[in-house]
Formats: structure tokens, sequence, C-alpha cells
């Protein structure tokens, strides 16, 4: 490692080229989106020092380690596309575990299609980047407008006297803005009113808007942003006095911050996800989820949510492709070609549940194994309140007032 | 007439400066405007050169209207000026100075610049930038790049302030020498009186923004309300700490 | 010496380039002295190192007995000297009567400076009537003379004068040299920097002639104003 | 003279050896480089505006964001690449053009937020209007040619530098451009038609970045409000051009070069913390404190040195 | 009805928060004329310091408000002289190098504190957290009602400070021409870092209000940053007045654009809205900027 790349904590000592795997990890370690960075890192982070630990990816007769090189993306696309090239042609990693949001995503494919190298992101979600029909790009996690209808069922159809009257807001940013479309389109299609859809600028003080939608009296109020703005939309409506029956978010409640800063007055709060550590699924490398949520709690002190798990499970699944791949480090540019046949047709029962890749269509490479979960904030924990075949509590509704928690 | 200025007014908010202001300037002499300070001599100056627009009233110069047109556009008709607080370009050499103004380039320009710099006496300035210049030289300058646009009408706003009396014979022959080596018209605003009597044909005195006397120096000098709002009885009524003593 | 201004071996450069080169000369209580000499001869540079505006390279400043070279002016200011900068230095963004008061800032005499500021008003009744003016939209004359009455309000006992008359019309020309003379004669002490040497040279006891950053000549003023090199240099010859 | 001869022959040898540059360095260098000569456009495009006509614009990176986006919008379109950056340079240049006459009008720091608000209105316009992508960005068609980018940035910024130095150090323009910087009122006064210089100024000036951001945008495929209309892009044209040395032609090419470089060297070396931010920005502070003419002062200090102070000299370097 | 009073205490009440931020920035800029980068991380860096404290002391964020005064005062007093460095040596651009110099700090405090806070968010709570005081059906937060007093309250004693006391006078003419200021016996190097002193001080404890009222983390700056410009630029750069009146203009444009005319164009509308203003009035809204 030439350019002073340090080594994930427990690579060991295997550094002579052939020896290990070399994944080159780009994601955001400062700029705007520091915070997703970091928890994708840690999620990816998992998953190597345990795969490490316990002698590395089997091929054939063989264990390989897993060395980590991690290139900082700044939230910035173009540096985004240095990092790539330079994890590739500098660092020669062998395959690329995806960056944190969609922007770098989009503009780092296409050098892993120059040289040929797969990527695989555990984060981005947004529906743009499987519609480009990138052939090394992958991803664990299911795009926005496919998780997001079910806590909206949930909310109209689950529950007996359920939501009538919906209103959203959303930063504007493609994620959130695929969220809140994603809302209304579904709440729309169950016969709810919406009335009032408003995609904001980030960085907006919600206040004016929540008085506003305070005065039509909403059912829910659905939100699509991060735990930023959710935080904030929490801390505004209360102190407007104003709580609706429900309030809805998307990525960000699951978010161990979220619960942390608001305390009580997160109750109650629903969210989408696509795993919470409340479940138990069996996983080849971690025994269970379970083993999965303790291992990473002991390393980072908070709870694991559903990006920093599609992360770590970003990584099972190249471990998986390799091992039926078969091919040893390094990997030549066929044994890469290969990779991505092999992924095509993956199907791996991971710590996330079925895990396979579309192979054509909009969700071109994307993960669609999966099946959206409807969570809920209850006593602090994140627990699953939907669809109705897998919930593992009742949802609550309406919520209970700001002073009776 | 080379400018008439026909019932200026122009007011600073409340403050009347210049108030039913007429003049006219022959072609070819040296006229005077001077007046107790703060009676608008250098507003009027902003006022023909298009710096400010009048609140009323009518500015002809050659034949033309002038009034309210922009400062590049009258320059260019043929007034130049110079500045109470010198405002030279700082950064730029003495002779950049110079160049920056002329409207043509070429051979003729530089060769124009030549003359300037050394009939003003800046030879050994010319590639310093302006801000380093002594003050004198500075004020030099200044009326070197007025002239480089080649006015008909050149305003010049106290040339002489901060020179001492040698300093300001010198000046006052330079200017006679400009008139006849230029072909134009001059419009002087000094306090220094010894370059006043020296240089204008003709004195217009102004106060409180309205014209108070206009005629030859030498009647000007004996207007007995000139003496008292400006003149004063000069020299002579400093009491002199030395011969008390 | 007690009281009053000593310089001695003044050296002041800008950057490089040194515009002083040891110039020596004192001022004694009482005393108006006058520096004169061409443009860009030097008067403007001595007079801001000698009040702190910019560093002395050598030499030394004594006023009143206490050497100041190099400290900063609101210092010394506070030992009582005022300065009345080339180029006025007023403050355009305050009023008229902001100005004067800035002047007295180092004061606590309250009701004295009432008194001074009546008796500057009274001397300049232009400023009087523009009191609550903004100074910089001051005609550049009302702002000569808002920066001698500002300096009159610092009620300092020795006075830097750098060409007060610059752009006054003659009749104010006069009561500037008249209140120098006033002033000299309360016990105060003033040091005149003035292009117009005949009138300096009328009301000062001594002077000093500066040529490109050396004293050439000097004497009391009597004598200066008789010696052929100053008629001919400074007062446009015989005049 | 033989001073100036020396000078060209170093500026030819420079020249060829940009020109090699693909052929010894590695890929990844290359788009570092690539990018490093994008911003020596920036930088020089802004200090045509603010080292010489004294105006500085915070909005500037709206240009670039506008020619990028124009690009991308034509050849969605179906144009191909040369035909749109034409006329995302040409749109640039007018835009600038429009809203130049208004905005010169005001002064110092009101001129600098003016064109703020400007460049941060076209992001937000950006994000609402139906034909942009809005926060979604846009994609194109990848053209994945590093050498193809390296030249095309290689020969835009050599322009931008080559007009501000013919137009700007060498021509009667360049100098009356200087006067208004010094003195507004009086160049007005003695006959220059000051608006109109400095609107072409600021034409000019957002030309160079416009077509930096259309070749951008087609060398990252991908673009988005965030990435070529956040106000970071103004910031560091206007951090990079004081680093160099504002108002002389080095400074800007210096600067653009160390602050990029130096950026991407940082990363590279502690890329997986944010320590590098920390260096970064004592390095920034460091230099300028020290250097407060900028990095070139360096080298124009050291032969003023050399050559022994006399007056003349002093000016003639700093003039 | 309802909603249009809503609306304006919304409005009025945002207005307060943006005074906050820039009450002190204002007064920076009319006394040293440089535009402080970082002035979103000395907001950044005020809430964090008011967060570690506060959850480690359990002392309520408006009780440590003296306290994170005048943490920042010092940090202030300490920092100004090194930048003032920076403003004496250049000779043709020193502001504008001073703004790069800022630049550099605000980069170096942003690595900073990522590094050493990491990338996590917080939330402050206050007594007033979460509470509202309900009127006629309109509710008024009392968090930031708390913030609309302080607002309210510094601005007018720095008013008072500096048309109404003698060494408010002095701070006016040093802001002009410090070497004349040194020759009335004004110390401006004093007034200069006692100045930029108060503006960090002040500025840190808009971030503690801030930080209670919206959340915190290391990326905050930018956003109050060019909360900060519009403002003080709106108002009229240096113009404490000014500030206060632009401060309640923008509140109220906001509130009233999210709620009538909707969230997405907010700040379309506000930054054409500031253009528009300046084109208007060069000088800042009540014309009494540098
Ligand atoms: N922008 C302004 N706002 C308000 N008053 C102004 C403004 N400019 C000038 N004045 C006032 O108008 C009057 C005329 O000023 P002007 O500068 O024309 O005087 P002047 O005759 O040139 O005096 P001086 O001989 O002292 O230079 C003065 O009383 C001055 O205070
Ligand atoms: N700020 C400065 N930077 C560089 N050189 C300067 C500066 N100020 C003055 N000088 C130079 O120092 C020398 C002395 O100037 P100074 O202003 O003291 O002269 P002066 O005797 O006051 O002249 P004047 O009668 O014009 O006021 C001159 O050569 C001048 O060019
Ligand atoms: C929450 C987002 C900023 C990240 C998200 N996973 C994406 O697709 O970009
Ligand atoms: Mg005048
Ligand atoms: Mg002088």
């Amino acid at each position: 490692a030439g350019c002073g790349n340090k080594e994930a904590a427990t690579t060991g000592d295997s550094k002579e080229q052939g020896d290990v795997f070399k994944v080159g990890v780009l994601t955001s370690l400062s700029g705007a989106e520091v915070y997703g960075g970091n928890i994708t890192k840690r999620g990816y982070d998992t998953w190597a020092d345990t795969v490490n630990q316990k002698g590395g990816i089997k091929v054939g007769d063989k264990q390989y380690k897993v060395q980590m090189f991690y290139a900082d993306d700044q939230s910035d696309p173009a540096s985004g596309a240095d990092a790539v090239e330079r994890m590739i042609t500098k660092d020669k990693v062998d395959f690329i575990l995806g960056p944190y949001t969609s922007g770098v995503t989009l503009a780092a494919a296409p050098i892993c299609e120059k040289y040929k190298v797969p990527m695989i992101t555990g984060s981005a979600e947004s529906p743009m980047i499987w519609q480009q029909k990138f052939k090394y790009t992958f991803g664990t996690i299911p795009a926005v407008n496919l998780t997001a209808s079910y806590p909206v069922n949930t909310l109209v159809s689950d529950i007996p006297g359920g939501a009538k009257t919906m209103a959203i807001l959303a930063v504007n940013d493609a994620f959130s803005k695929a969220v809140a479309e994603s809302f209304k389109a579904t709440a729309e299609k169950l016969g709810v009113k919406v009335v009032k859809y408003d995609i904001v600028p980030a960085g907006t003080d919600f206040t004016p808007l929540l008085g506003a939608i305070k005065g039509l009296n909403p059912d829910v109020v659905a939100v699509g942003g991060h735990e930023k703005e959710h935080m904030e939309v929490i801390k505004s409506a209360k102190s407007l006095g104003f709580l609706p029956k429900a309030f809805l978010m998307h990525y960000g409640v699951t978010n161990p911050d979220f619960v942390k800063n608001l305390g009580k007055d997160a109750e109650a709060v629903y969210g989408a996800s696509t795993w919470t550590s409340d479940l138990d699924i069996a996983d080849a490398l971690f025994e269970s989820s379970k083993k999965f949520v303790e291992t990473y709690k002991t390393k980072w002190g908070d709870e694991p949510d559903y990006t920093a798990t599609g992360c770590t499970v970003a990584g099972e699944v190249f471990g998986a492709a390799l091992e039926k791949l078969g091919a040893k480090p390094p990997l030549s540019e066929s044994d890469r070609e290969a990779m991505v046949t092999v992924l095509e047709d993956i199907k791996v029962d991971t710590l996330y549940g079925a895990t396979s890749f579309a192979k054509e269509g909009d969700n071109y490479h994307n993960n669609t194994g999966l099946e959206g979960l409807t969570i809920q904030i209850q006593g602090g924990a994140v627990k699953i309140v939907g669809p109705k075949d897998k919930k593992l509590a009742e949802p609550i509704y309406p919520a209970p007032a700001w002073d009776k928690r | 007439m080379l400018l008439s200025v026909k019932g200026l007014t122009h007011y600073f908010g409340g403050l009347r400066a210049v108030n039913d202001f007429n003049m006219e300037i022959e072609k070819g002499i040296i006229q005077g405007l001077i007046g107790p300070n703060g009676a608008g001599k250098t507003t009027t100056f902003n006022l023909i050169t298009g710096m400010h627009v009048p609140t009323s009233g009518e500015i002809i110069f050659s034949g033309d209207n002038i009034t309210g047109k922009p400062a590049y556009h009258i320059a260019g008709k043929g007034i130049a000026r110079t500045f109470q607080n010198l405002k030279l370009f700082s950064r730029l050499t003495v002779r950049e100075n110079i160049r920056v103004v002329q409207n043509k380039q070429g051979k003729d320009a530089a060769a124009e610049e030549e003359r300037l710099i050394k009939l003003f006496e800046l030879e050994k300035y010319a590639e310093y930038r302006s801000c380093d210049l002594p003050y004198g030289a500075q004020r030099r300058l200044e009326i070197a790049r007025a002239l480089a646009i080649k006015p008909k009408l050149l305003l010049l706003d106290e040339p002489a302030a901060g020179m001492n009396p040698s300093e300001v014979d010198n000046l006052s022959e330079l200017i006679n020498m400009i008139i006849k080596e230029f072909d134009i018209t001059i419009l002087l605003i000094e306090h220094q009186m010894r370059m006043v009597m020296k240089l204008c044909h003709k004195l217009t005195v102004l106060n409180f923004g309205e014209v108070i006397a206009t005629g030859a120096p030498r009647d000007i000098l004996n207007n007995s309300g000139v003496v008292e709002a400006y003149l004063g009885k000069g020299g002579a009524s400093i009491r002199g700490k030395r011969s008390e003593r | 010496m007690a009281k009053g201004l000593s310089v001695k071996g003044l050296k002041v450069a800008y950057g490089n380039i040194e515009a002083v080169h040891g110039v020596s000369f004192e001022v004694n209580e009482g005393e108006i002295v006058t520096l004169i000499g061409a443009n860009g001869a030097g008067k403007s540079t001595i007079l801001r190192a000698v009040s702190g505006m910019i560093p002395v390279k050598e030499g030394t400043v004594i006023l009143n007995g206490t050497e100041i070279t190099s400290w900063p002016s609101h210092q010394i200011t506070g030992l009582g000297m005022a300065h009345v900068p080339e180029g006025r230095g007023i403050f355009t963004r305050l009023t008229v009567l902001e100005n004067l008061l800035v002047g007295a800032f180092k004061r606590k005499d309250k009701k004295e400076i009432d008194g001074d500021l009546d008796y500057v008003l009274g001397l300049f009744p232009r400023l009087n009537e523009r009191k609550k003016q903004l100074a910089g939209t001051l005609s550049g004359g009302e702002q000569q003379m808002l920066a001698v009455g500002r300096a009159l309000m610092t009620g300092a006992d020795i006075l830097l004068l750098d060409e007060p008359s610059m752009g006054l019309a003659p009749v104010l020309v006069e009561s500037i040299f008249n209140i120098c003379i006033d002033i000299a004669e309360a016990g105060k002490t003033i040091l005149l920097v003035e292009q117009n040497a005949a009138m300096a040279l009328a009301i000062a006891d001594r002077g000093y002639v500066l040529e490109t950053g050396s004293i050439a000549i000097h004497g009391d003023a009597e004598y200066l104003s008789k010696h052929p090199d100053v008629l001919n240099a400074y007062l446009g010859g015989a005049s | 003279m033989t001073k100036n001869n020396k000078a060209l022959v170093g500026l030819l040898l420079a020249g060829i050896a940009m020109l090699m540059l693909p052929l010894v360095i590695s890929s990844f260098w290359l788009r570092i480089v690539t990018g490093a000569i994008m911003w020596v456009g920036l930088a020089q495009s802004w200090n045509m505006l603010a080292g010489y006509m004294g105006y500085v614009s915070f909005g500037h990176g709206a240009f670039f964001g506008i020619g990028a986006y124009v690009t991308a919008i034509l050849m969605a379109k179906g144009l191909p690449f040369i035909g749109a950056l034409v006329l995302a340079a040409l749109v640039t240049a007018l835009f600038a053009a429009i809203i130049g006459q208004p905005t010169l009008r005001l002064q110092g720091a009101y001129f600098a937020i003016a064109t703020w608000a400007f460049a941060e209105g076209i992001r937000q316009l950006v994000l609402v209007l139906p034909f942009t992508g809005g926060a979604n960005g846009m994609r194109m068609e990848a053209f994945l040619n590093e050498n193809f980018f390296y030249y095309s940035m290689l020969l835009v910024s050599a322009a931008a530098v080559a007009v501000t130095y013919f137009l700007f150090q060498k021509a009667v323009f360049g100098l009356r451009v200087r006067a208004i910087r010094e003195e507004e009122t009086a160049s007005q006064a003695l006959g220059l038609n000051t608006t109109a210089i400095k609107v072409k100024v600021f034409a000019l000036s957002a030309l160079f970045p416009g077509i930096l951001g259309g070749v951008y945008a087609y060398w990252i495929t991908y673009i988005h409000p965030e990435s070529v209309l956040t106000p970071l892009i103004a910031d560091q044209m206007v951090v990079m051009a004081l680093l160099g040395g504002l108002g002389t032609i080095a400074g800007p090419i210096v600067g653009a070069m160390v602050l990029f470089l130096g950026n991407r060297i940082l990363w590279v070396m502690f890329g997986d913390t944010s320590f590098y931010l920390v260096l970064l920005g004592l390095a920034i502070a460091i230099v300028i404190l020290f250097l407060p003419d900028g990095i070139v002062s360096l080298f124009t200090r050291k032969k003023k040195t050399g050559e022994g102070i006399s007056k003349e000299n002093v000016r003639n370097i700093t003039g | 009805m309802e909603l249009l009073i809503q609306t304006i205490i919304n409005g009025l009440l945002i207005g307060g928060i943006y005074i906050t931020i820039s009450a002190g920035f204002t007064l920076c800029f009319g006394v040293l004329h440089v535009i402080d980068f970082a002035v979103g991380e000395w907001v950044m860096l005020g809430a964090f310091i008011t967060f570690i404290i506060s959850t480690s002391t359990h002392i309520d964020p408006f009780l440590l408000l003296p306290l994170i005064f005048v943490m920042f005062f010092i940090a202030g007093y300490l920092l100004q002289p090194t930048l003032q460095r920076v403003i004496t040596k250049n000779k043709s651009n020193a502001l504008l190098m001073a703004l790069a110099f800022t630049f550099g700090i605000s980069v170096l405090f942003k690595g900073a504190a990522l590094t050493i806070w990491g990338f996590n968010e917080r939330n402050l709570v206050t007594i007033l957290s979460g509470k509202s005081i309900s009127l006629l059906g309109i509710n008024i937060p009392s968090l930031r009602l708390g913030t609309f007093v302080f607002a309210i309250i510094i601005t007018i004693v720095f008013l008072w400070f500096l048309q109404k006391t003698r060494f408010g006078l002095a701070v006016r003419a040093a802001a002009e021409r410090q070497d004349v200021a040194g020759l009335m016996g004004i110390d401006s190097n004093m007034i200069n870092k006692v100045v930029y002193a108060i503006y960090t001080g002040l500025t840190a404890c808009s971030g503690a209000l801030i930080g209670a009222i919206f959340s915190i983390n290391t990326e905050m700056g930018v956003r109050y940053t060019i909360f900060a410009f519009f403002v003080v630029v709106a108002g009229g750069l240096g113009s404490i007045e000014g500030a206060i009146v632009a401060g309640i203009l923008l509140g109220l444009l906001n509130s009233f654009i999210s709620v009538y005319i909707g969230g997405q164009y907010v700040f379309l509308v506000l930054f054409l809205f500031l253009y528009l203003i300046l084109l208007a009035k060069p000088k800042g809204l009540l014309g009494k900027g540098w």
C-alpha cells in the first residue's frame, strides 16, 4: 500500500500480493454526508473484521483474508470518481464496496465499468442508479420506491380506523424526494387524501410549514429526509403543540441518534425499513442476525440500522460470490467479468434475508429479494409493526399525547 | 460660447448646494471660480462633468445640451477634469495613467504620451506607480492625465493646494503654457490668490451656491462683498507673533 | 530639557526606502516652530513618526522628558500631543459633532470639554451650522476646519499641524494662523508644517528647512525669512 | 530581452511537458492533474474579474454550473458534445452579460454577496425546474477517455491564461480594467465607458467557467446541484486565486495547483480520516499568514533581494 | 386568520434566530471590515461546547450562556491578533486575504470538530425545549421566544453602546480610520480584539440557542453562514439597526413563502429577494451600511 492506506484493524499480517483480497471502500468521510458515510463504513468494517477473524473468504481449499482500502469521496461525485480511479489503479483493489450517496455512486459507476471492477453499494437507494443499467454496479438495499409503500399500507389498511388524510413534506434531495413521491403514490392509491405535499430545499425551517399543516389537521404527517430533518420536524411540531395521529418517516428513524436525541418525543414515530435488529435471521458468517447486532454493538457502541447492515451484507454477498467463483486473489479481468455473472445469478440467505439482484428492468442489479417493513419506535426501540405477516409488535395509533409518554 | 450654464440648481437632501447658477465661458480663456469653503464650487464641477445630475438647470457645451448625460459621454465631448482630493489610478504607473485614458492608441498616442510626461516634468517618475509619487508630482500628473483625453475644456479643482509659493508659480507658468500649447479653455477653482491673479482672465465668485460677483480679477479684488466673504484682509491681519516679542 | 519636544537623529523608512535621513530638532514649550520644505521633502513623514503613526527606524523622540520613540500613537496622545494629519483624516461616517467629541476621547473633564466645544464651534461657525451633517459630505475646506477643531478638542499641550491652511479660503487662512498665535500664547507648543512659508515664518519663533529628508538650514524665523535660499525656494522670490 | 527569451523557452518547455504528460503518469494522477488544470482555468477566470477589475464575485460557481447543465441538457436532446459545449459557452457568457449589467453597479462586499445570492438562486431554480432533473441531477453517456478530458481541460484553461495575459496584462484594455479597479469615478470622468468595460470583463470571466463546466459534466458523467452549483466552487476559486497571488497571472495558476494537489495529496495520505481537513485548513491559514501577498510573492521577493532594491525595482515588481 | 397570525409569529421568531447569528457578525464587519468565513463554525463550536458542558454537568444551556460567552470571548481575543497580522501585513488586498485566512480557519475548525467529536447528531435540551405558550389557538414556541428576546436584548445593548457611550464612539471612529483614531488616543488594536471577541462570544452563544432549536452536527455551520450573510448584507454591512430589520424581514418572508407560496420555493424567492434588495438598496435596507 504505497499510498499509506491503513488496513482494517484485524487484517493480520498477510500483506503479500495474492494473499489477500483487496477491497476498496468508497464513502463520505467528510463533507455534507459525513454522517451516513461513517455509518456505511462501520457496516463494511464489521464485515471485514469478522471475515478476517474467521480466517478469511474460502476459495477452493484455502482461505483468504480481506484488506480494506478507504477513500473519502468528500461527499462530492467528482472526488468519488477520483477515489475509485485511485483504488483501482493504484491500490489494485479486486472489488469495491460502494458509496453512501446515490450521487457519488452515479459518478463512480462509469469508472468501474471502464476498469471492469464490480462494486456493491450497501446504501445508495435512488432508483435512478438502477435505471442506468451499469453492468458492474450492484446494490443490497432495495430502492426507496420499493420500500416506502409498506408503512403507508400499514397505517391505512392494517390499522382499524386507519389514516384518512396525510400531509407530506420532504427535503429536495434525490433520496428524500423519492421517498415522498412513493408515500404520495401509495397513499393516493389507497384512497387517502393528501392535504399537503411540499418538497422543500435543504436547510429550511419546518416551523411555518408545520404551523400551516396543523391547521389542516391531517391524520398523518409523512416526512422524507434524514435524521437531522426528522429530529427538527419532531422538535418543531412539539413546540407548536402539534401532534398528528402519526408521524411517518423513512431512513433516519432507525438511526440510533434519532431516539437518543429525542427521547420520549421519538415515541410512536413510524418508519420504513428493510431490516431491524429485532429480526432473527440465520447467517453464514455471523451465525445469526442477533449475533451480528451484538458484534456491531460491541464494536461501535450503537445498534446497527438497516444501512449499516446493508453494507455488511454487501460484503457478505461478495464473499459468497467469490466462494462460488473460486477465483484466487488477485482477480484477473476475466475473473471479475465472471463475478458479475455470478452476482447476477446469486441467491444468498444473509442476515438481511434473501438477497438477489434483478437482471433486467428498472431495478437492474438492485436487490429485489427483500420486502419492506413498517417499523415504529416503541419504548425507545425500533419495532416491526407491519406488514401483518411479519409484525413483531402491535402498531400504536394514534400516538399518545406529548405529555402522556 | 464654449460652455454656458443656465439656472443650475442642486440639492443634497434638503441642503441647497448650488442655487440658480449662471455662467458662460468663452473659448480660449482661463476663467476662475472662487468662493468660500462650501460655497458649491466642487459641486458645480461635479454637475458639469456628469458626476451628479442637477436638480434643475441646463448645461450647454459647444452647442450640445449635456445636462444629465453620463460622465464618460461628457468626457468624450471634450470636458476633462482634475479632482480636489486626488483620484489617480494608484497602482498604475505614471505612463499607464496617461495611456489608459487616451482614446486612440498607436504611434501618435505614444508620442503624445511622451510629450505630456516631458511637459509636466514627470520623466524620472515615468515608471513609478502613481501612489508613490510626491504630492506635487501627483498633482501634475492629474493635469497631464486630463490633457491626455484631448479636451476642449479643462476643469481644475484646486491644483495648487498644498504647494509653496515657488511651486505655485511654477504651476502657474505650466498652466499658461498649456493654454497656448493645447488650444483649450480652462475653468479653475483655486484658493491661492497668487495663482488666480496671475492666470485668470475672468472670475466668478460663488457664495452659498449663488453667484455674488463676476468680472475681471482686478474688479473682483476690490468688491467689498467678496473681500468680506472670502478674501479677508490678506496677510496683513495676522498679528505676527514674532514681531510682538 | 524639561518640557517640549526633542528629536535626535531621526530616520524613517517606508519599506526599504528611507525618506528621512537623520533629522534633529527641538520645539520648546510655548514655541511655534515651523518646518518648511518642498513637496516630498519628508515633513509629513517626520510628523507621523513623532506621533507614532509610523515606526521610527533610528533616532529618538523625547516628549516632555519622556522618551516616546515608536510608542503607539494612542499612548503618545495620552501624554498631551495632538496631530492634525496631512489629508485631514476626519471620520467621514461620524457627524461633525461626533468628530469633535472623538477628539476629546481621552479627557475626563466634562465641563472643560463643553467649554472647548463652544470655543471651537465659535471659531468655525460653519461647523456649528453643520453639527449634525456627516463629516464625509463636508466640502474640502470644511473638513479642514473640522480637523483643526478636533485637534483643539484633545486639549493637548503640543500640537503638530500638517498644512492646516491647505484648501482654505484666504479669509480662513488668516484665522487659522491667528488661532495658532492664540494657542501659543496660552502656553501651548506648536510644530507647524506649512507650504505658506511666508505666513508660517511670520508667526513662528524658529524654523527648520528640510531638503530631501535632511535639515538644510535652521534658525530663528526672522533669519530664515531673509535667507536668500529660503526666499528663492519657498517664498516665491522677493514678494 | 534575454530574460524574456528565457521565459519564452521556459514556457515552451513547460508546454511540451504538459502535452507529453499523459505518456508518463498513471491514469489516476492524470485524473488528478486534469482536475487541477480545470481549477487553474476557474481561478484564472475569477482573477480577471477580481484581480484586475477589483470586483470580487462569490457567485462564479453559477457559471460553472450553468455551463455544465446546458451541456448536459443539450446532449440529452441529442446534440454532440462539441455542439452542446459551444452553445453552453454562448449561453453562459450571454447570461453573464445580462446579469452583469445591473449587478456591476454594486460595490465591494455588496457586489460579492449579490453574485452569491444570484448563484444560490440558480441552484434553487435548478432544483425546481422541470427539465434539469431537479435534485436527481442528470447523467450523461460515459465517454471514458482520460486523455481526451486532459487535453480538453488543458486547452480551455490555457486559453483562459492566454486571454488573461494578452488582454489583461498586455493590452490597453487591461489598463482600462485596472483603472476601474483603482478609481472608478475618475475613469468615468476621463471618458471610459466603465459600464461597458465591466460587463465585457464579467462576461469573459464567466465564459471560461461555463466551458469548463461543460467539459466537467461530460467528464464526470453525472451532475447534480450539490456538485456543480455548490457555493464551494466559488469559494475555492476565491481562495485559490488569493492563495497564489491576486491580480497576477501566475498567482491563480500556482494557487489552484497548490490547493487542489495539496488537497488530493493530503487526501491520499490521510484519506480515511477527516484529519486531512485540519491539515488543509492549517496550511491555508499559515500560508496566508506568512505570505500575505500570496505564494507568488515568494518568488518575486527573492528576485528583489537578488538585484538589490532600488525604488524603481520595487515599483516594477509590485505594479 | 389564526394561520395568518401563527405565520407572522413564526416569521418573527425565525427573524429572532437570524438576528442572533448576525448581530456579532455585523459588528465585526463594521469595525474590522473583514468577512469572517468561519462565522458558521463559531456557531457550530458554540453549540458543541455547550452540549458537552451541559450534558456533563446537567446545567441548563441557558444558564451556561454567560460561561460560553466568556470562553469564546477569550478564544476570539487570542485569535484576533493573528487575523490582524494578515490585515496589516498585506498592502493591497488586506481584507480579501483576511477572508481567505478565515476560510482556512473554517476548514480547520470543521476538520477538528469532525476528528474530535465525530459525525453524530446531537440535541441540546433546555428548560424551554418543546414548551409553548398558547394563546387563542396560537402557539408561541418558548425556546424560540427566548431566543428572540435574547436577540432583541443584545441588539439593543449594541445600539446603546455604539450610539450613546464614549467607548462606542471610539469604536465607530476606529472602525473608519485606525491610524487617526490612534491620534485621538484610541487604542485600535485593543478595540479590534475586543470587538472580535464580542463577535465570537455572541456567535457561540447563538450556536447554543440554535443547537437547542434545531440540531447539532459538524456540518451545521454552512447553513447558518448563509443566513448570517443574508441578514448582514441586506441590512447594510455593519449596520445593527439594519440587521434587525433584515432579520425580521427575512424571517417573515421565510414564513410566508413556506405557508402561502410553497416551501419548495422558499430559498429561490429569498435569494431572488436578496438580489433585488441589493439592486434597489445598494447599501442595505436602511442605506446605512459601509
Ligand atoms: N453628498 C453631500 N451631501 C450633503 N451635503 C453635501 C454633499 N456634498 C457636498 N455637500 C455640501 O455642499 C456644500 C458645497 O460643497 P462643495 O464641495 O461644492 O464646496 P466647495 O465650494 O468646493 O468648497 P471647498 O472650497 O471647501 O472645496 C458644502 O456645504 C457641503 O457640505
Ligand atoms: N506611504 C508611503 N509609502 C512610500 N513612500 C512614501 C509614503 N509616503 C511618503 N512617501 C515618500 O516619502 C517621501 C517624503 O514624503 P512626505 O509626505 O513626508 O513629504 P512632505 O514633505 O510632507 O511633502 P508634501 O509637501 O507633499 O506634503 C516622499 O519621497 C514620498 O514619496
Ligand atoms: C440517505 C441518503 C442520503 C443515502 C441514501 N441511502 C441514498 O441513496 O443516497
Ligand atoms: Mg471644493
Ligand atoms: Mg506632507
